[in-house]
């Protein structure tokens, strides 16, 4: 047998211990300090909004207007606002809101992004054209008027205001944050399956016989993946500072669903009597955001291909 | 190159048309009228009578008939008439009062911007992993993470309405129109403000273009002609990091929009962005419909020109 | 042909380290040669073993996370590791100037190709004036075979073919006469024509700007044609020090004997089994105690696994790093 | 036109125990369009094949040598029908490659394989080795997962890599070891024919040896036939029966192997051979050195494409008369008006 001697120098022991493509990445994540503390600070905050009906002191809406303005205490761990509602359970409540628009919009942007992208670059030819320009025409649109205008008009659509009730302004908002965030992954997964349509392993699965949807969806789309998870994760963060620019702007999550945007535009109105109470919606945007932003910056190292170990 | 700006320009028209009977659609299905005012301030008017009225200007024609109606005025230079919060002043005449203000306050927001940004952008990427490094970067961090209008806010609190420094809001003091000085104190916190985010952002692309840069081999090969590290820096370095960072401004420009109507807004800043607010609030589709047009044609144009500008810095882009 | 000349460089006990976040990686680790003036010497070796990181060494080129961190450098009767980023400055394009592998990538894209030869000469000549350097640099251009010189001065990188940029890179280093020319693997990426055009073009050059030449590849063949001495590179350290003669007469070390035996050239017969070097190069963060070919070595001994060799003299001037001499 | 068949010469009979033809190409031309203008028409093509016409039989190894944008790249990629050809005709045993439909091609690819240059571009970083290996017979449907693994392990020792290994992931492997790893997916379907694409380009001198051995082994041993692409005319000449020389996208000549190197014909083959450094410092030569690069395959010179920068140019047929390849010696063949 042959094989002994074909052996040489291939069955020498492999240098390192087995390891997993997600193994390797979480290996790079880990030696990014902040990030670390970002993803635990961002647990944090899920933990405490999504279990807001366990943890919040008081419900959000209820009013004591005894207790107006009142300041830190045992009673109301941050005061209360103009209503005496407790600020820190509304805090909570109003997290989950923020925080459940900015993941759903950004999910749903991500897949309608990777659909788009995926099927322009496979497609080639008019599919590509027509799919690409609309996303050029839809990058190049100042986007923040637009979503005003978007979600005015939505707002107003008698239907949906009997559908969703209070929750109508939740549901528009999450409809236009979709509507004018694909494009970010569309145009990655886009080229990212460009290029790898030329790789040496797309072709060697081609000669193989492989059909072109399989090359699809089992090279070309994993492939593509690392790149949008970063962007989808800093979009995240993006789309929870919008939210509140927008509720802030009056046209986002309309009371009496509260929101951490929603919050501080009525703050904005009592900021002369009590600027405290623009404080602490502020801080917690901020410090949700900062630690989803660190959380993306370790990623896009942890990912990137260039790196090796 | 010619047929390259041939193409381009009409791919901008097109985009223009594309985008105005988007937002013409979309405005007219948000209820509400031009007679809106006029039922609000005179409740004895019959709904006959506003039918009337519909009629006689037209506004109760099918949607595309209005639409090729209006860009037949536009194309005259007529772009229709405030119904809302100027109501009966023509569109052009409110947008070009509010103009001004704001061309002022993004100019001096991106130049102080451009100046803080590049060289902070570039000495971290020359010092990379120093303590001025991380200093930069940590300071980027919190500045792309705050939102801006709360920026703007606690700005508010502590500087106007806590310390007394500047004014909580406005583009000068009564009866100081003319001065300079009361400008530029009005103008503090709202360029504070919109400098902020972009110099976070744009710092960090200066620094990972500038990084991307340094690792080239030209680098070593201008190193390796005996050239001083500043030369090297300024002269190799910097001409070919500016290339992308150009794009970048460029794309950022219908940013600078959107910061405008948010800071413009908390500031009580009489500029294009608080109308733009003013107007979607009040439905006065007329002034908001302008309003798009102006900014998307900024934006537009913005791109073409850093697209040229591109090809002129650098000498591998040929357009044809 | 060798003669005893005074040595032009001298590197003694070099060691550049690689400061990286697994480990130290000892790129290279105690290497001595000389290259005397007008000589070319070549160094040899499969990649990662150290050598384009030796000739970055010599020029002081290394870049954080890696530092020269022991030995000496002399040039010109001077220590370049002891010297000043300023004193290399005044060196590096005037005394000792460097060509790359890649053409495509080494030139600046946003000037012209004579722009960046003026720029060279320049830096080191500050009396020069603009019309005087220029018409240099269209002289260089000339002298390395670019056709209408005058016109190519004003010429972009991108507008040039790999060939053409090499020898923009040739002029450029050579612009200032040095007494040194390293050479990193000048010739790797271009077409084997084209390369041919090289070769000639610097064994030309050599003769009459009258450089010492470093050249360094991994192609024995080119070492063979350029060479007048060899050292041949294993693992961030030297194996055999020789002439080129003795080497590819009688290789001393048995990696270079496996290198030499495993090439196929045009004289092997089809279909023959090649020789083969067993395994791979060692891990530079995990070498091995003793010898480190000794993992793949077939004439490995016991002392080979625990003791690593040094470089020592052997008979005919030669120098080898192996137990068995 | 020129016919191989009729020449089959005494080397390459002896080589081809059978003698039987595996793969024919004809007149095979593959230009790509270059668009421009305002409405993207196409301005001008890239003849990066124009007209060449080989056959390789049964057992047989026909090497293919040229400098970069010569298509020779382009040749094999289209031969195994990875690329459309813009004409002519491949017959592999028998059938029209481009004639095939679907079903008949996805047969035909368990019979025609290819093997990449790269080592790290070639393996999807983001797949085990072991599905690496097996993709081909999850594509075909062979066995089920059990046998499936039990072919792939078989294989992978095949090519020299330990079984266990197959659920790390390329990055794990040194380029040798990857260049392995794509032999193995190239042979788990037991392939007739592989096209070798610089298998060995991206490697060093001492791995090299390694993967040309281990190719020569399976040869034997499985009984392929090679189209062997690279740009190293020794390692050609090493594995190759017989050679075509390539320049700017046609064959300039082609022969057995030794006689090619022995007795070039065409100006640019001699050029070529010449221009190999000989790892022997005694056998220092004046080499032919060519003037000038390679002209674009855009706007290839009129008449013989190598007449611009020809070092035994002889006038104005070379300029005009596109030469053809003629039998000049039994199995030898050259396009040049000098013979």
């Amino acid at each position: 047998m042959t094989a002994d001697s074909r052996a040489v120098g291939a069955t020498e022991e492999l240098d390192l211990p087995e390891m997993g493509q997600w193994a390797l990445v979480w290996r790079r994540f880990s030696r990014h300090r902040l990030a670390y503390l970002g993803l635990i600070v961002l647990v944090f905050f899920v933990v405490l909004s999504f279990g807001a009906p366990w943890l919040a002191p008081y419900p959000y809406d209820k009013i004591n207007m005894n207790d107006n303005y009142s300041l830190p205490s045992a009673k109301y761990f941050l005061g209360t606002d103009e209503l005496g509602r407790d600020i820190f359970s509304r805090l909570l409540y109003a997290g989950r809101i923020s925080i459940s628009v900015a993941l759903v919009s950004t999910l749903l942007s991500s897949l309608v992004g990777i659909i788009v992208g995926a099927a322009a670059a496979y497609w080639r030819g008019v599919t590509d054209m027509i799919l690409m320009r609309l996303t050029d025409v839809m990058l190049s649109m100042p986007t923040l008027p637009l979503l005003l205008v978007f979600s005015k008009m939505l707002r107003e659509y008698p239907t949906l205001k009997d559908t969703f009730g209070d929750y109508l302004s939740v549901f528009v908002l999450v409809t236009i944050l979709t509507l004018f965030g694909w494009m970010y992954p569309a145009r990655l997964v886009y080229s990212s399956v460009l290029s790898l349509r030329e790789t040496e392993f797309t072709e060697a699965a081609r000669a193989l016989g492989s059909s072109g949807w399989r090359i699809l969806f089992s090279h070309l789309i994993p492939n593509s993946m690392a790149p949008v998870i970063v962007i989808s994760t800093l979009g995240f963060g993006q789309r929870v500072v919008l939210e509140a620019t927008l509720s802030f702007l009056g046209l986002g999550v309309n009371p009496p669903v509260p929101s951490w945007g929603n919050m501080l535009s009525q703050a904005y109105a009592y900021m002369l009597r009590n600027p405290w109470l623009a404080v602490y919606p502020g801080l917690f945007i901020f410090f949700t955001v900062l630690a989803i932003n660190f959380l993306g910056d370790a990623l896009r190292d942890a990912l990137d291909p260039r790196l090796k170990v | 190159m010619r047929n390259y700006l041939i193409r381009r320009l009409g791919e901008m028209a097109v985009l223009l048309l594309l985008i105005s009977a988007l937002v013409f659609v979309i405005l007219s299905f948000v209820p509400g009228g031009p007679f809106d005012l006029l039922i609000f301030s005179n409740p004895r008017i019959t709904a006959a009578e506003i039918k009337r009225l519909n009629e006689a200007f037209g506004f109760d024609k099918p949607l595309y008939i209005r639409y090729f109606q209006w860009l037949v005025d536009v194309a005259g230079g007529h772009w229709g008439t405030s119904w809302g919060i100027a109501y009966g002043r023509p569109v052009t005449e409110v947008i070009l009062a509010r103009l001004n203000n704001t061309l002022i306050l993004m100019g001096a927001a991106t130049l102080v911007s451009v100046i803080i940004a590049l060289p902070i952008g570039i000495y971290s990427a020359i010092r990379q992993y120093s303590w001025a490094d991380y200093f930069v970067t940590s300071l980027s961090f919190f500045g792309m993470s705050m939102p801006t209008f709360w920026f703007g806010i606690m700005l508010i609190v502590i500087f106007a309405v806590g310390l007394g420094w500047f004014p909580t809001g406005g583009v000068s003091t009564y009866g100081l129109e003319g001065d300079i000085l009361d400008r530029i104190r009005h103008l503090a916190l709202p360029v504070t403000v919109l400098s902020l985010f972009n110099v976070a952002t744009w710092s960090r692309f200066v620094r990972s273009s500038m990084l991307e840069v340094l690792r080239q081999d030209y680098m070593r090969t201008a190193r390796a002609k005996g050239l001083r590290e500043n030369v090297v820096i300024i002269k190799h370095g910097l001409r070919n990091s500016l290339i992308p960072v150009m794009t970048m401004l460029a794309l950022e420009i219908p940013g600078l929009f959107s910061g405008a109507i948010i800071t413009e807004t908390v500031f009580s800043y009489p500029g294009m962005g608080r109308l733009f607010w003013d107007g979607v609030m009040a439905a006065d589709w007329p002034v908001v419909q302008g309003l798009v047009m102006i900014t998307a044609f900024l934006v537009i144009a913005c791109n073409l020109v850093a697209d040229v500008a591109y090809a002129v810095v650098d000498p591998r882009i040929r357009y044809d | 042909m060798v003669s005893r000349k005074q040595a032009l460089l001298e590197v003694k006990g070099l060691k550049t380290h690689f400061f990286t976040e697994d480990g130290i990686v000892p790129a290279v680790d105690g290497v001595d040669f000389s290259v005397a003036a007008g000589e070319t010497l070549g160094i040899v070796g499969e990649s990662g073993c150290g050598k384009s990181v030796t000739a970055l060494s010599v020029m002081r080129l290394i870049a954080s996370p890696g530092r020269v961190v022991a030995g000496s450098i002399l040039f010109e009767g001077r220590d370049l590791a002891q010297s000043s980023q300023e004193e290399m400055c005044d060196l590096r394009g005037n005394r000792m100037a460097m060509i790359f592998q890649e053409p495509m990538t080494s030139l600046n894209p946003v000037y012209t190709v004579g722009e960046q030869i003026r720029e060279a000469v320049q830096t080191h000549d500050r009396q020069i004036s603009d019309g005087a350097a220029r018409v240099r640099a269209v002289e260089m251009l000339r002298m390395v075979g670019i056709p209408l010189p005058e016109e190519r001065y004003r010429a972009f990188p991108h507008e040039m073919s790999g060939g053409m940029r090499q020898r923009v890179m040739i002029a450029m280093a050579l612009s200032l006469a040095p007494a040194l020319l390293i050479a990193d693997e000048p010739t790797t990426a271009l077409d084997v024509t084209i390369q041919a055009q090289i070769l000639e073009l610097m064994k030309d050059l050599r003769e009459r700007v009258q450089t010492a030449v470093m050249l360094i590849t991994h192609d024995l063949g080119v070492v063979a044609d350029m060479a007048d001495k060899v050292a041949v590179m294993y693992a961030g350290e030297i194996v055999e020090n020789a002439d080129v003669y003795s080497l590819f007469r009688e290789p001393l070390h048995p990696y270079t004997q496996g290198l030499l035996a495993s090439i196929p050239t045009l004289a092997s017969t089809r279909n023959q089994r090649l020789n083969v070097i067993h395994g791979t190069v060692p891990n530079l963060l995990r070498l091995p105690p003793g010898c480190r070919f000794a993992p793949r070595c077939p004439k490995a001994m016991d002392i080979c696994r625990q003791v690593r060799p040094t470089l020592r003299d052997v008979d005919g001037g030669r120098q080898v790093s192996c137990w068995l001499y | 036109m020129n016919s191989e068949q009729s020449t089959v010469s005494r080397d390459a009979k002896a080589v081809a125990s059978n003698g039987k033809v595996l793969l024919s190409v004809r007149d095979l031309k593959k230009y790509y369009p270059i668009r421009g203008g305002l409405l993207r028409r196409t301005v001008a093509q890239v003849k990066a094949v124009d007209d060449v016409s080989f056959e390789i039989k049964a057992g047989e190894t026909f090497g293919l040598v040229g400098e970069s944008g010569c298509g020779k790249t382009t040749i094999g990629r289209t031969i195994i029908h990875l690329l459309t050809a813009t004409a002519g005709q491949v017959l592999f045993d028998g059938q029209d490659v481009f004639k095939l439909g679907g079903g008949e091609l996805k047969r035909l690819r368990r019979d025609m394989q290819i093997i990449f240059q790269d080592p790290y571009g070639s393996l999807d970083p983001r797949m085990p080795v072991g599905e690496i290996v097996g993709e081909g017979l999850r594509i075909h449907n062979i066995g089920d997962p059990k046998k499936r693994e039990e072919m792939v392990r078989e294989t992978m020792s095949l090519v020299g890599l330990r079984g266990q290994y197959a659920r790390r992931y390329p990055h794990e492997f040194s380029g040798g070891q990857r260049q392995r790893i794509g032999i193995a997916r190239a042979l788990v379907l037991r392939p007739k024919f592989v096209v070798c694409d610089e298998p060995v380009s991206a490697l060093d001198v001492s791995i090299q040896s390694q993967v040309l051995n281990l190719l020569t082994e399976l040869r034997e041993e499985l009984g392929l036939t090679y189209l062997f692409i690279a740009h190293n005319l020794a390692v050609v000449k090493y594995i190759s029966d017989r050679i075509g020389v390539m320049y700017l996208g046609r064959l300039a000549e082609t022969s057995v192997s030794e006689r090619l190197y022995e007795h070039p014909m065409h100006p640019y083959t001699q050029a070529l051979v010449s221009a190999i450094p000989i790892p022997d410092p005694t056998m220092r030569r004046q080499r032919i050195v060519l003037k000038g690069d390679v002209p674009s395959p855009v706007n290839p010179p009129s008449g013989c494409r190598f007449h611009t920068r020809c070092p035994q140019y002889i006038g104005d047929v070379c300029k005009m008369v596109e030469p053809q390849l003629v039998e000049k010696e039994p199995g030898h063949f050259v396009a040049c008006h000098l013979y």
